[in-house]
């Protein structure tokens, strides 16, 4: 017979404000199997678990219910409580009276009524639970990062460090991400390449950092501490062994009207290229798209002039297959596309461009030599006028419904260095609200208005048309209740930042959560804000949420930390609450193994006795634990109901339901 | 049909009598012309009760899930739609193919009893088939009927006349092409309104008095333990205690079933309370044919069932009504 | 009506949720008949938000809008000032006991590619 | 007539919801903690995976008098477990078609998939589901009687 003892937590207010906990205790009393009811104003303090560790002595209890707030926030605590009282800590059961109850509902006996429903099915499934052990599995100590920007890099130097093996898989041809495309970087005006570039070479130099650039995750098996990973190596026609990133290809390759899209577009590169000076690896590639010899067959003058004999047009994709323990996404984000903002004239006006496309436009390295000049005709604007939130914060439909975050700072830096490099340039800026929390951010945005003498106009801009050459913009002043118009030479659009959009590939294959947004989902927002709820997936970057440098640089760090946290150890625990098929009923008929994401059945011929001294071979399932994952697929497939799930059993469930339904 | 059974006869006496096999697994003569009966015949004398008439409905795969595991090989007539379940029985590994010897018999169509005595004509003493008629004698005479209203229920919707698997066969005349009509009940029913279908079920399955023939007879149900007698199934029930449980045990041996079931009609022709199982079978069927592609249990030993694959774009389950998806 | 009645149906019949705008001005930075408005497109979402509409009844403004949806169109937020300013200019017709059209000087055929609004308003500035 | 529609006012449904552990239970979790409400007739039971739900759950339910029955998983694509809810998706069409053929009402069947992060969907769901039950009304069709007679 069970021993069951029940406690009902308070969490302060957030429970007895609108379920009456004494009351639950009291009417939990009376069921049958409870030997103990008591209530608290928090159980998972110090105070509360201790007084659960002395019920379970003084009472003998065989199983306890917590009822408190979700099991995905204090299960795992309360089971080692458990398990420090000498109780086995899957003998405990949740019952979710905070998210599922008192904070949905408002009316005290309702709310009431149901924690008690709820505790009453916790103790029916607590009833049936047995004791269980978790297994082990070893962990493969190397780390895959997805993504070669600097929440890539960071969290790859981080792991190396520590002593692991990381391979970087970056689908561009080099390394470096949205980073290597900035100027100058906030709120301290350093060169963005000047403290990017380093951080490369060390990925490049260290001894335990695989890059693997211009390569695609494909396929992801395993699980926590065992991934397999499917890498191709896209064809990118040049051996990387050999090329010595000399760049005479680039000079004698006669196809040179690609759009060079570091640039973003605004200048051209040869077919063959290395995207950029301080490239990692430094190692050309070819675009199949624009190179004469793969499209037509001939040419062939980068073979010719190439010393290193470093280009292979016959390369095709190739596939490598590596274990990993752990996986970092750092997948980054790219800036929408403008289509549904036609009012701001983007289409029409070489002359309206993206910060993104500015940064290239003041970079020594870009189009430009860093010389600011405007695409259309090439000559110094004169006035310039920013437009902030360009598709953030918008429910309309056309954009993003969230704040981008970086935008505020990089447009007040935009402004600044203008001013500064050019003092009779007029700046405008357009805002709805001048967003800048963080360390000397607010002191930095000020330096603009009252230093550089930046003109921020709190409003919005309702229009941008071309008059006699001159870009109009129309928009309101709030402050001054105007409606105005400025003409401008050059408009910068603070364009709104989203997933890199193959993050929904990497998403699908990580079994990774992904929000309506396409930004992955981290396991608490609050708590664990690097982890995904699947186990192994770490986050760092964009690709969780928007996010700057020094942000983005933190979170990988974060991540390499939980990473270096798991493949220290040489085992895992496995999750005990596997399928488990019982021998005597099994058909061998092979259907839970059809449905098995994981392979984790086999079948053996295994002798029964029949009675009489009589025996049968038959075919039976064997579910190897340290494999199975746990969802159960196979439970309902299996038509004989061999197949049963510890910790969820059939049983247990069906006396949840019984608890549930029974008025 | 006289001469289809002298052939099989001859061939299951050589094959016993040279050792090739020590079982055949065939129908007996019963007590009367039209009750024979399932049966292994281990010896040469055995075989004087050997018999294979017009109402050798029986689906004899079954067996196959004992006989195959025993001593020696075991030789087994089968029927075109009992082939059938003879593959998917193989696809699940109950049955050792190597261990047996499959004769694909010729089948044109087996009779109901109940069908002739309800045309008023008892004491059935022989049945002389000829074509689309069939000449019955009994006691009292002489009577012509049309084959068409006197089929089993199973037959009237005949899969064909092509096994799906066959070691050698005794086909002596053309067999009759299929019938394609096994929806049109289902259809029907499907189109009455909820209340007149609970109605239409309400009172079929309050007949049942849970015998368990269905149960026991369908080649899919083999299981080596039902759910139904298993404790910790949590749906534990040896007899219906209420109306639900009726339900709840042909819901729950239709849903086991599906993907499975080959449709070969067993469960109807079985039940003494004559309650048209078959119709839950088939509209399992008739579901995955509409909403995942055509699919016929038993056509192959091997590949996944609708239930154990899947597609990224099937039917959301809130709009697949009707199964009219695809 | 009371004032508090006469503020929820002008909410009501805009259909419009004035906590949703955010305040960013863009409706005002495109209205082309902004410089004639006394209130502005903005102002008419804050002030009916703060209950402010006996300024908004009087305003000159209701009769400058001309219903070109800009500032519906252009609005990140789906806040609609057109709607507001027409549902302040339906009750002023009504306060006045006026009809802006009757029913039976509508054609018989109206083009239906001409949006309701811009019609029904015309009718009601042309009338006035 | 009158007493029929006062009747149908006081019946509140009794609901279950299977919940799978990492997108709608989670779901189910941000809707608590945003107090997006949904009535309190509604009662989750976790499941690791909303392939875990057996049909004879669905039925159990429904035998010991749940009103409706729905079940919610992961996005299609996006299961934990790779594979599980498309499973899910075929057993419960085919199941909830099946017990329509029986002549159970199909709005008292449901499969939802709600994400971890759709804390608002998952109160919207929930809202609406109980609402259809409520108009539909009580659930007599598949209930064991002797579960009545207790009362």
């Amino acid at each position: 017979m069970q021993r069951i003892g029940v406690f009902i937590c308070w969490c302060g207010s957030n429970i007895a404000a609108t379920v009456d906990v004494k009351k639950v205790a009291e009417t939990i009393k009376s069921e049958p199997g409870v030997v103990y009811s008591e209530n608290y104003q928090y159980m998972c303090s110090e105070n509360g678990q201790q007084l659960i560790k002395q019920a379970i002595k003084e009472h003998n209890l065989t199983g306890i219910v917590v009822g408190s707030c979700s099991p995905r926030m204090h299960e795992a605590t309360f089971r080692k409580t458990a398990e420090a009282a000498g109780l086995n800590p899957y003998m405990v059961e949740i019952a979710n009276i905070r998210e599922h109850c008192s904070w949905i509902h408002k009316d005290m006996d309702e709310a009431t009524e149901k924690a008690i429903v709820l505790v009453r099915t916790a103790i029916a499934k607590v009833k049936l639970n047995a004791p269980l052990q978790a297994g082990e599995s070893p962990v493969v100590k190397r780390a895959l990062v997805i993504g070669g920007g600097i929440a890539g890099i960071q969290a790859a130097l981080d792991i190396a460090d520590a002593g692991f093996e990381v391979d970087i898989v970056e689908k561009n041809a080099t390394i470096g991400g949205r980073m290597a495309q900035l100027d100058k970087t906030f709120p301290t005006l350093d060169c963005s390449a000047c403290i990017l570039t380093p951080k490369m070479v060390d990925c490049a130099q260290h001894e335990k950092i695989d890059i693997l650039s211009y390569s695609e995750v494909e396929e992801v098996k395993g699980f926590v501490g065992n991934f397999n990973v499917k890498i191709r190596r896209k064809a990118r026609y040049v051996d990387e062994t050999k090329c010595t990133g000399c760049k005479i290809c680039m000079e004698k390759c006669p196809s040179k009207k690609g759009l060079n899209t570091f640039n973003m577009g605004l200048n051209n590169r040869p077919a063959i290229h290395i995207p950029f000076a301080q490239a990692i690896p430094n190692v050309a590639v070819i675009d199949p798209e624009q190179c004469i010899k793969l499209k037509t067959g001939k040419c062939g003058i980068c073979q010719k002039f190439c010393g290193a004999g470093a280009i292979d047009y016959e390369q095709k994709d190739t596939f490598v297959e590596r274990e990993y323990g752990a996986i970092v996404v750092a997948t980054g984000f790219k800036p929408i596309a403008l289509d549904n903002f036609n009012e701001y004239g983007y289409a029409e006006n070489k002359d309206v461009i993206t910060s993104l496309e500015l940064e290239r436009l003041m970079n020594a390295a870009g189009p430009t030599d860093g010389v600011l000049l405007r695409p259309s005709d090439g000559k110094h604007p004169k006035v310039i006028t920013f437009i902030q939130c360009v598709g953030s914060r918008d429910t309309s439909g056309c954009g993003k419904p969230y704040c981008s975050k970086i935008c505020c700072m990089y447009t007040a830096k935009h402004a600044m260095l203008i001013r500064e490099k050019y003092p009779d340039t007029e700046v405008h800026v357009f805002y709805i609200d001048v967003r800048t929390p963080g360390k000397n951010y607010d002191e930095f945005y000020r330096r603009a208005v009252e230093q550089y003498g930046v003109d921020y106009i709190k409003g919005m801009v309702g229009k941008v048309y071309n008059e006699n050459g001159k870009l109009m913009v129309q928009g309101s002043n709030l402050i001054d209740n105007e409606q105005i118009t400025i003409e401008s030479d050059l408009v910068v659009l603070a364009t709104a930042i989203e997933p890199e959009p193959s993050i929904r590939k990497v998403a699908t294959l990580l079994t990774a959560s992904i929000d309506t947004n396409n930004f992955l989902t981290e396991s608490h927002a609050k708590l664990r804000p690097v982890e995904s709820p699947t186990a192994g997936v770490y986050l760092a970057g964009v690709c969780q949420g928007p996010k700057d440098i020094p942000e983005t640089v933190s979170q990988a760090s974060a991540c390499a930390a939980k990473v270096i946290g798991l493949l220290a150890k040489d085992k895992l625990k496995t999750n005990p609450c596997v399928a488990v098929p019982d021998e005597m009923m099994c058909n061998g008929c092979s259907q839970c193994a059809n449905v098995c994401a994981y392979g984790a059945i086999t079948y053996v011929d295994k002798e029964f006795r029949l009675g009489g001294g009589k025996t049968e071979i038959r075919r039976v399932a064997s579910v190897n634990p340290a494999v199975c994952q746990g969802c159960g697929a196979c439970t309902v497939t299996c038509p004989s109901g061999t197949m049963d799930l510890k910790g969820f059993s059939s049983k247990q469930i069906m006396s949840e339901v019984e608890a549930i339904c029974k008025k | 049909m006289k001469d289809v059974e002298l052939k099989m006869l001859e061939r299951a006496k050589q094959l016993l009598e040279s050792g090739e096999v020590a079982r055949v697994i065939g129908w007996k003569k019963g007590e009367f012309y039209f009750d024979p009966a399932p049966a292994s015949f281990e010896t040469v004398e055995e075989l004087g009760d050997f018999v294979y008439n017009g109402f050798c409905g029986a689906n004899l795969s079954k067996y196959l899930i004992q006989a195959s595991k025993k001593e020696g090989k075991t030789a087994i007539f089968l029927k075109p739609c009992d082939s059938y379940s003879f593959n998917q029985l193989v696809k699940e590994h109950r049955i050792v193919r190597e261990n047996i010897h499959v004769i694909a018999i010729e089948c044109q169509g087996k009779l109901d009893i109940e069908k002739i005595k309800a045309q008023g004509i008892s004491a059935v003493t022989e049945v002389e088939e000829e074509g689309e008629s069939v000449t019955v004698s009994s006691l009292y005479g002489e009577t012509k009927l049309n084959k068409a209203e006197i089929l089993l229920g199973k037959c009237a919707s005949c899969k064909g006349k092509t096994h799906q698997v066959k070691d050698e066969e005794i086909i002596l005349h053309e067999m009759p092409a299929p019938i394609n009509n096994r929806f049109d009940e289902v259809a029907k029913l499907e189109a009455m309104t909820e209340d007149e279908r609970f109605a239409f079920w309400r009172e079929q399955l309050q007949k049942c008095i849970r015998c368990n023939a269905c149960r026991n007879v369908c080649p899919a149900c083999s299981c080596v333990k039902c759910v139904f007698d298993n404790p910790a199934s949590g749906i534990e029930a040896k007899a219906n205690d209420d109306k639900f449980e009726e339900q709840l045990f042909h819901i729950i041996r239709a849903f086991h079933v599906a993907g499975r079931c080959t449709d070969c009609g067993e469960c109807s022709r079985v039940c003494p309370q004559n309650i048209p199982l078959h119709l839950l079978n088939r509209k399992f069927i008739k579901d995955i044919d509409g909403l995942y592609g055509e699919f016929q249990a038993g056509e192959t030993d091997n590949g996944k069932t609708p239930l154990t694959s899947y597609t990224e774009s099937d039917v959301e389950p809130n709009n697949a009504l009707g199964g009219e998806a695809k | 009506m009371t004032k508090e009645e006469r503020i929820e149906n002008i909410k009501r019949i805009s259909g419009t949720d004035v906590r949703k705008c955010m305040k960013c001005g863009k409706c005002s930075g495109r209205c082309p008949a902004f410089k004639d408005m006394d209130i502005k497109p903005h102002q008419f979402v804050t002030m009916l938000g703060k209950g402010e509409i006996d300024k908004l009844l009087e305003s000159k403004a209701i009769w400058n809008c001309l219903s070109c949806m800009a500032c519906v169109e252009r609005c990140p937020r789906g806040v609609a000032p057109a709607a507001v300013v027409e549902a302040i200019r339906d009750t002023v017709v009504r306060m006045q006991g006026k009809n802006g059209i009757k029913a039976e000087e509508i054609p018989p055929i109206v083009d239906e590619l001409i949006p309701q609004q811009l019609l029904v308003s015309a009718y009601r500035k042309y009338n006035k | 007539m009158q007493e029929v529609t006062t009747k149908k006012k006081e019946f509140t449904p009794n609901i279950v919801a299977f919940c799978c552990n990492w997108c709608s239970y989670a779901g189910a979790d941000l809707a608590g903690s945003s107090r997006l409400s949904y009535p309190a007739n509604v009662k989750i039971i976790r499941v690791p995976c909303s392939c875990r739900v057996n049909p004879t759950f669905v039925l159990k339910a429904f035998q010991q008098g749940a009103d409706g029955v729905i079940l919610c998983g992961c996005h299609p694509g996006d299961c934990h477990y790779v594979t599980g809810n498309y499973y899910t998706r075929r057993r419960m069409a085919l199941l909830f078609n099946f017990l329509n053929y029986m002549g159970i009402e199909k709005e008292r069947t449901r499969v939802e998939w709600v994400s971890a992060a759709e804390g608002q969907r998952f109160s919207a769901v929930m809202n609406d589901f109980v609402k259809t039950i409520t108009e539909l009304g009580e659930n007599k069709r598949l209930t064991d009687l002797r579960v009545k007679e207790g009362e």
